[in-house]
Formats: structure tokens, C-alpha cells, sequence
């Protein structure tokens, strides 16, 4: 895999689609274990991402990058704000003066960026939140010499869907502990749209 | 809904200018931000004193803006915290050379949105600590919090390590002693009815005619126990309890309390309240240094009130009586 | 009625000793009486200032006594004025051998039982004169009052003067100061919810779900109007235009405004309102020189506002900026 | 007519009782022009009084009305409280020093509680308020050698009636302005009840 500018314009393009027709879905899992604002959180977030991207000449991915990181972080809010914000900037940061983005700065960008989730929100997986979908989906990054994009999306959704098993203990959901059995976290399931839209574009490319 | 509001979606706008116009030669507004800070910032040589977090808490955060007090506070939407962003415009407006001190609420949003905001500043070069106040005994986890909650005690902590600042301390000096505040001081909130966010429409929980909740949470979140309305008395014994078998208070120890009222709680009540837990804190041989009665840190129109009792070093006494021109903290 | 009380009918006791306990070194009570007095009462040789009216206003009246402002307030039973008996304790022991001014709100009953403590005290050999204060430009008479009511608008009178008996004025120019800043005031309310007397036990009145009422007394009395509910940026514009209708207000005068909540307003509300009436007066070439927005002069529970504009001249200027050290009027 | 001490305090006992009697119906009088609570205010402050005057020993009637006039002034509360007491103190002052009140001693002590409550409630006759009452009870004293007991009553009833046809212009009644008309003034009824005692008094002494 390779990623241009255009191509990570594109896996945002395809974020925010997936986000956008699963607006509904993402509040309705928020408001099962948390305050019923993922989806409406996520929908503003990316939207402004995608308008922003859209709206201006990019000379590297970093930058890219960088401009959707400042835009998560001031649009989405709560909590995942300045979760998935702290992700991306660190990816930037990481893939800085690298064009195109190779497999390998992919998954060093990719490496930082959860590093950046885990140490923001003091989270280490199994704690019911995106760190699960982000861990593997890093791991699988980590362990594979030529990225197959099926199995990208494949992780991610497994994954997501384990969250359901899991009791939670960070975040909003964990006030609601026991509870929060058999309820996919959201800040999972929208990671999982973002690697799903990732593989997409991989697919598109390969 | 019965509100005076213009645009649900407005009032933090609306709200800001109203302040602004209120207080044209003590506040500013950052422009095109949310944040709030005192007219004369940065003060040069000053650790700059940030706080913020989302609206609905009037006069929090923006009240305590002013000499001896904050020097910016950054505004979200009701109930949610500012992003880092925000925060971060708030960081360099304030920034004196000495750098900056975040007080912040131990919220989940709040407190990864002012980390963030945080890191962007030291990024930029700019010295940046913080302390995280949770002073909440009611739950150890919350619907909106991992730990205690930041709630009313906060302002208490506002004017501490705005008085230290204002004296000229370095930003470890600071940090210090706000550590010593945050770790002194204890709060609990009860209520006897909801609140509304503008943007909701509708109270955000029930509670029957007769019930009340103790422990409730600054924007409503679950308590402890839900029952049947009893006396004040009974109500300022069972919040004063709770705090005192969390807190190492011995003979002789002296303390500030602060009687808060949640928004739509006659002042009178705050009083009847303040007669119980002066009267129990005084049974107990507990001395009492000084007493603040009134709306601190509201949730909106919610009624109830909360009781928070900070003990006292010579330090500590000092700062809490320097002086204060914070339009909601004048002494 | 949800309420955080003991007995209802021991609310003003019961809160009488919560203040006390809250301000031992600010005040005392008068043994016996519902009567609170600053902690050095008698001043000798100042004018003794006496006000009061029923509770349930808080923080007015006793918020308003300390240095720079009243030496002394009497508490009614909640809406009730008190009685001759306690209002004349009172003047007795304010007075500090220059005599003692009254500033009463005009409702019946007050000025009735004000004036026969007067004539008491007067009859014992103390000098004692007077004020009333009808601010409320609403309506002409009330179900409470012969005349206009005095609402908000009395605690801009109660700061003005007490700073003028402060500084030493004979009773004679405190009498002076307080006509004219009597004079120069007008005010008026709104509400969107009724308030509770405790001993009652229910609302006062109903207001449908969508309706508000303009001209409301602080008391729950009926006003002007009642209509549904309009925006904020309506709301303030009707009550500035009803003030201005009935002022003589030149371009370039100066004025205080006062956004003042009824009881259970989020502070949020009474900036949104502040913003539009700031607005207003500045398009009309009226230059703002001081703005108060807070809860000052309450109704219990009562969701609403009101608004006062004060026309000022140099004195009344100097006088509004003197310092107070009133529990709720600090500056 | 005569009044000696014990006279005065059965004056006073018999207004007491009249007025318990009539504490709702007094109430409802206030609740149609009023804010409900003249007969509460009225069977509170009488109570104190007869309390008062039952447990000390009085030399003279002007002490026994003076302490009346406090003790209103302090129980009654409201308009009609600082309104009876300025009435009975005035009462009090006038006949200082004169013991027993004879007819003339009366009539003055009238004429000075009269002019009391005008002065206290700048009220004058024909705005619906006890005004209404004591006016055309004192122009009776004034105009009778011979006081008649059954006259002072008819005298202050037929005032008291008279009231209903009167518009309210002060005290609280006035609010509600053309709506008073019908009802008899709370306050009007109360003193009528006063001199109805009065009259039994007198008729029991002469
Ligand atoms: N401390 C944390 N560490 C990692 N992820 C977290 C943490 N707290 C929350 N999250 C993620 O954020 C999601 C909730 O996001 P969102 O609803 O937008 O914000 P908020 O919780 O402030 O309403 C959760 O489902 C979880 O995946
Ligand atoms: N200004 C006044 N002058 C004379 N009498 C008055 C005046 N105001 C009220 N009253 C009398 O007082 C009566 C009402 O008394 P009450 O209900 O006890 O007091 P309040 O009006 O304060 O509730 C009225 O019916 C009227 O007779
Ligand atoms: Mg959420
Ligand atoms: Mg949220
Ligand atoms: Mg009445
Ligand atoms: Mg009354």
C-alpha cells in the first residue's frame, strides 16, 4: 500500500460517509451506555473535516493529516474530540516529510497515533472503548509484510464487535459498568468505519 | 421549556456578550473564541490562571475572572466541555512570560480537552501545569467522570491559586498549593429538582414530587440515593456526614464551608442549611474560619445545593481572605 | 412544594440563624427580634440606616447591612412586613445619636408599619426621617400598594445612601441624596413561573406552560400583562422601553442598569437580557456607566427577571462606587 | 356611660370573642377584595390581647388600652395592624390620666383614634377601609348627649353595610377597584365588631 494526498483525502471523504449514514446508529449505541452524542459529535466532526480538506491545495499527507487533527479536535468534542484529534496529529506528526506515506510510515503513523489515545485518555485495551478497535487494527499493521485491505476491515469489525463483551471501566460508559454488557462501545464502531473506509481506498489503490 | 432565550443554540453567544457589556473595562472576549479573559492580560512576570469548562454553572467559570482570581475562562456549550482549541487561544492570551496554570474539573471532556489544549501550548513553547480538582464524595465514577467529580469546591480552589499567583508565586509555587487546596477540600450536592439544557428541551431527569436525590452531579448526572424529602436539617446532617467520614478533620482543625445553591434554590434555604452544618461542625469542636453562602457553581435551574468544607493551613487562610475583583468573588 | 426547610413556619428564624452563623463578625441579631444589625451598631455619630421589609427577597434586605451600606435590616414573615415593635428595636439600636433614616419599599403595609415605628422612636426622642421607594413603573396601584410598588430598584437606593451616611452626612442631606436617587429610579419584572410561600404551601398563581406575565409584583402580585412567552431580545426591549416611556432620559445621560433574577433565573438568562437592554440604551446615545446583574431583590423561587435603570449625576456616581461591605453587596 | 378598668377589658373580650367567631367570615371578606388573611390577622392579635390584659393588673383604662395598642401593633401584622394600634394608643394617650372615662373622656379618646388611623392610613372617608366606620361611630359620639348602646351598634353596621356600595381606592381592596363593589371591606367589618361589643358594654354597665 501507498497513500498519496488524494488517497487520504479520499479514506476521509469515505469516513465521513460512513459516519454520516450511521449518525443515527452511533447515538443510539452512545445512548445505551453514555450521553447520546456520539453519532452527533462524530456527524459535525467529520463533516467539517471533509470541508476543509475539500476546500484547500495539499502538498503533503502530513498536512492533511494535520488540518483534519485541529478540526477534530475543535469540532467533535467530548470525548472522543480530542481522542481521535490527539490521533491524527500524532500520525501527522510522524509521517512529517514523508510523501507518499509507504506502508511502513503508515504503520509507524498508525503506531503513534494509538500511543497518543492510550496516553490521552489513560486507557490500555480491554476497557471497552476505541483503544479496542485501534490495538488490533495496529497490531495487524504491525505483523503483516503486505497489507491486504479486506483483512484491515475485517480486524476492525471483529474487533469492534468484541467490545460487546467487554464490562466498561473508562470513559462514560463506565459509570454504567454491568450494564454496558452486550452494547458495542461507540468510539469503537466509529473507529471501524474509518478503518473500513481505510481499506476501501486501499482496495481502490491496490 | 420556559426559558429567556433567544436561539437555543445561541445562548453561549448571547451569554458572553451580555457578560462583556456588563463588564467592558474588567473582561474581554478572545475574539472568535469562547474564552473570557481579564482586560488587562497577559500580566507580565504572572503565571497566567486558566479554567473553564461548559456552561450552565453561571457565575462559573467567567465570574472568577479578575484580579486575585482567574485570568481567562474558556466557555463550552451547556454541559460540555470547550475543546482544545478553544482552550489553547485562552493559554497564549494569558501567557506572562512565567507560564500557565490549568484548574480544571475532573470531567472526562473537560479534562481531555484542556490536556490536549496543553500539549498544543507547551508545543509552542509555552510552560503549562494544571491541577484537576475533584472534590465530589458522592461517587467514585460517575456518568461523566473517571473518579470524583469536580464540583463546587472548585471556586474555592479558583480563589487560592488566584491569590498565589496574583502574589507573584512561579508556576511550581503554584502547582503546589493548588495541590494542597484540591486535596483539602470535599463536596456533596443534592437535589429536589432537574434542569434543562436550552438545546434539549426537556429536564434531563425525573424525580417525583416527594423525592430528592443526594449526590447528584453538576449537570444532573446520578447520585447516590434517591428518597423521600426530609428536613433540612436531616438533608445538611446527611451531606455533612458523608464529607466528614471522607475527610481527616480533627479537634480544633479549622475549615471554610460553602453553601452552594444549584440555581433555583431560594437563598433563605442555603441559610437553613448553613444553620445545621455550622451547628454539627461546632458540636464537633471544628473551627469554623469562614463561612460563603450562596450560587457558586450552578446547574442551570436546578434546585438543591451542595456543601463543601475545605480545611485551613496559615497559608491557605491567607489566600482565601487576599483580595478578590472577580465580578462574581469580591471581598 | 419542594422546599429545604424544617417548619414552615420557622423558615425566617431558621434562616436569621444561618446567616448569623455564616457572618458572626459582620452581624448580630437584636435579642428577641427578627432585627440584624452590622456587628458595631451603634455607629456613633453617623446616621443610622434601617430598611427591611418581608423575607423571602434575599439577599435583600439583610445581605445589604454592613459598612457602606445599612446599619440595620428588619425581617418579616416571608412576604409580610414586620411589625412596629421590631422596626422600632431596630432604629433604636442604630442610632448613633444623629438620627436615623428609614428607607422603605412602598407596599401598605410596610410604609404603615414603618411609619408607626417612627413615630414610636420619635416619641422616645430619636430623630428619625424617611424614604419610600416606588421604582416599579408597572402599575399605578397593586394589591399590595396605594401608589407604584418598590422593588430592585431599592438596593441601588439602600447603596447610594448608605455611602452617603457613611461618609457622615447629617440626616438631613442623607434625606436629600435619597429623594433624588428615589427619584432617579425605575424598574420593572416579568415572570415565567410562580413562587411558593412556605406556609402557604402552593403557587401564588398559574401561569399557563407557554405564558409569561409582565409587570409582575415581587410577591407574585398581578402586573400588566400576560402573554406567551417571547424571546429574550423581546422581553428586554419591552421592559426597557416601558422604564424609558416613564423617564426623562436625554442623550448622553448616564444610568446604571440592573438585571436583576427573581429566584430561579440561570445567571445565563439575566447576561442574555443584559446584552439586549446594554444594546438598546446604547443605540439611543445612553451611556452606560455601571451594569448589576445578579440576584438582588428575589421571590423566592420565582423564574423572572427585572430590569432598573438608575439616572445618574457625578454624586450619585461617587456615591454607587463608594465601597461596601454588605455580605451581598461587595465592591 | 362610664368606663372603668374591668369595663375596658370586657370590651376588649367581647371584641375577641365576636371576632373568633368570625375569623373565616372576616378571611372571606379579604379574599374577595384582599390578599385572605384580615380574620387571621385579626383572631391572632385580638387573642394576644385579651391574653395580655387577663394576666396583668391595671390601674387605669389608658394603661389597658396601651398595652392593646402594642400588642396589636406586634400580632396583628399587615394594613389593619399599625392601623387598630395607632387607634387604640392614640386612644390611650388622649385619656391619660382620667379615670373612669366618662361620655366626654370617650368621645375624645375616639376622636384622637379616629384621627390616628386617618393620619396612619391617609385615608379619608368613602374609600372603602374601617375609616368608614369609626367616622360615622365618632360623629355619633360627638352628636349625643346621652350615648344609647344599641345606637353605637346600628350606627356601625348600618356603616359597615354601606361599605358594599363603595368603590375601594386604598389599602388592598383598591386593586381591584370597581370589582369591590358588593363586598363589605374586611377591615370595616372587624371594627364593627369592636363596637358592637362596645355597645354590649355599655348596655351591661348602664
Ligand atoms: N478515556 C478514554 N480512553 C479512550 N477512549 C475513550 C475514553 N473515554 C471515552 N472514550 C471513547 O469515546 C467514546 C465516546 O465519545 P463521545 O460520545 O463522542 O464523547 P463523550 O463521551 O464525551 O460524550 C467512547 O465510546 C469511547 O470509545
Ligand atoms: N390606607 C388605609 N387606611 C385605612 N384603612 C386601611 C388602609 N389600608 C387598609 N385598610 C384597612 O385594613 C383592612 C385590611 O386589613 P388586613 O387584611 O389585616 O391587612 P392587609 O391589607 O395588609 O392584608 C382593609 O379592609 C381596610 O379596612
Ligand atoms: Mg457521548
Ligand atoms: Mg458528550
Ligand atoms: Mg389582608
Ligand atoms: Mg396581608
Amino acid at each position: 500500500m501507498e497513500l498519496q494526498v488524494e488517497d487520504t483525502i479520499q479514506w476521509l471523504e469515505k469516513s465521513n460517509e460512513k459516519i454520516q449514514q450511521n449518525k443515527d446508529y452511533l447515538t443510539a449505541l452512545d445512548q445505551a451506555i453514555g450521553d447520546s452524542d456520539h453519532g452527533i459529535n462524530m456527524s459535525r466532526g467529520f463533516q467539517e473535516v471533509v470541508n476543509q480538506v475539500k476546500s484547500k491545495q495539499y502538498d503533503t499527507v502530513s498536512d492533511v493529516l494535520k488540518d483534519t487533527a485541529m478540526t477534530l479536535m475543535s469540532k467533535v468534542g467530548g470525548a472522543s474530540g480530542p481522542l481521535f484529534g490527539t490521533a491524527f496529529l500524532r500520525f501527522s506528526m510522524r509521517v512529517k516529510g514523508i510523501d507518499p506515506i509507504s506502508q511502513d510510515a503508515f504503520t509507524k503513523g498508525m503506531e503513534d497515533a494509538l500511543a497518543g489515545i492510550i496516553q490521552r485518555g489513560k486507557a490500555a485495551t480491554g476497557e471497552k472503548t476505541m483503544v479496542d478497535v485501534w490495538s488490533p487494527v495496529v497490531d495487524y499493521f504491525k505483523g503483516t509484510t503486505i497489507v491486504q485491505a479486506d483483512e484491515v476491515a475485517q480486524t476492525a469489525k471483529k474487533a469492534m464487535e468484541q467490545t460487546k463483551e467487554i464490562t466498561a471501566t473508562k470513559g462514560r460508559a463506565s459509570y454504567f459498568k454491568e450494564k454496558s454488557i452486550g452494547h458495542i462501545d461507540p468510539g469503537a464502531a466509529s473507529s471501524f468505519y474509518i478503518f473500513e473506509a481505510l481499506s476501501e481506498v486501499i482496495k481502490g489503490e491496490g | 421549556m420556559k426559558k429567556i432565550i433567544n436561539d437555543p443554540n445561541q445562548v453561549v453567544q448571547d451569554m458572553i456578550e451580555g457578560m462583556i457589556a456588563a463588564y467592558p473595562n474588567e473582561l474581554k472576549q478572545i475574539s472568535g473564541t469562547t474564552a473570557i479573559t481579564r482586560s488587562e492580560a497577559p500580566v507580565q512576570g504572572k503565571v497566567g490562571l486558566v479554567s473553564g469548562g461548559g456552561s450552565g454553572h453561571e457565575p462559573a467559570h467567567a465570574g472568577y475572572v479578575g484580579k486575585g482570581m482567574l485570568d481567562a475562562a474558556v466557555l463550552g456549550e451547556v454541559f460540555t466541555s470547550p475543546t482544545p482549541d478553544q482552550i489553547y487561544e485562552a493559554i497564549k492570551a494569558v501567557d506572562g512570560g512565567n507560564g500557565v496554570f490549568l484548574i480544571i474539573k475532573n470531567y472526562t471532556g473537560d479534562v481531555l480537552n484542556f490536556e490536549m489544549a496543553m500539549e498544543l501550548a507547551e508545543a509552542d513553547g509555552i510552560q503549562v501545569d494544571k491541577v484537576i480538582v475533584n472534590d465530589d464524595v458522592a461517587v467514585e465514577d460517575s456518568s461523566f467522570t473517571i473518579g470524583r467529580r469536580g464540583i463546587a469546591g472548585t471556586v474555592l480552589v479558583h480563589k487560592i491559586v488566584g491569590a498565589k499567583a496574583e502574589h507573584g508565586a512561579t508556576l511550581e509555587e503554584v502547582k503546589t498549593v493548588a495541590e494542597k487546596a484540591a486535596g483539602n477540600i470535599r463536596s456533596i450536592g443534592m437535589a429536589l429538582t432537574p434542569c434543562t439544557v436550552p438545546a434539549a428541551g426537556k429536564p434531563s431527569f425525573q424525580l417525583a414530587e416527594d423525592e430528592m436525590e443526594i449526590g447528584i452531579g453538576i449537570h444532573g448526572e446520578a447520585g447516590i440515593e434517591r428518597k423521600p424529602i426530609t428536613t433540612a436539617d436531616e438533608i445538611a446532617s446527611e451531606l455533612t456526614e458523608k464529607i466528614l467520614a471522607d475527610m481527616n478533620l480533627n479537634n480544633n482543625e479549622e475549615v471554610a464551608i460553602m453553601v452552594n445553591g444549584l440555581g433555583a434554590t431560594p437563598e433563605m434555604e442555603l441559610y437553613i442549611i448553613n444553620k445545621k452544618v455550622n451547628q454539627l461542625l461546632t458540636e464537633k469542636g471544628i473551627q469554623i474560619y469562614k463561612t460563603f453562602v450562596g450560587e457558586y457553581m450552578t446547574a442551570l435551574e436546578m434546585t438543591g445545593c451542595s456543601v463543601t468544607l475545605l480545611k485551613l493551613d496559615d497559608e491557605l487562610k491567607e489566600l482565601l481572605n487576599a483580595k478578590s475583583e472577580a465580578p462574581a468573588f469580591r471581598n
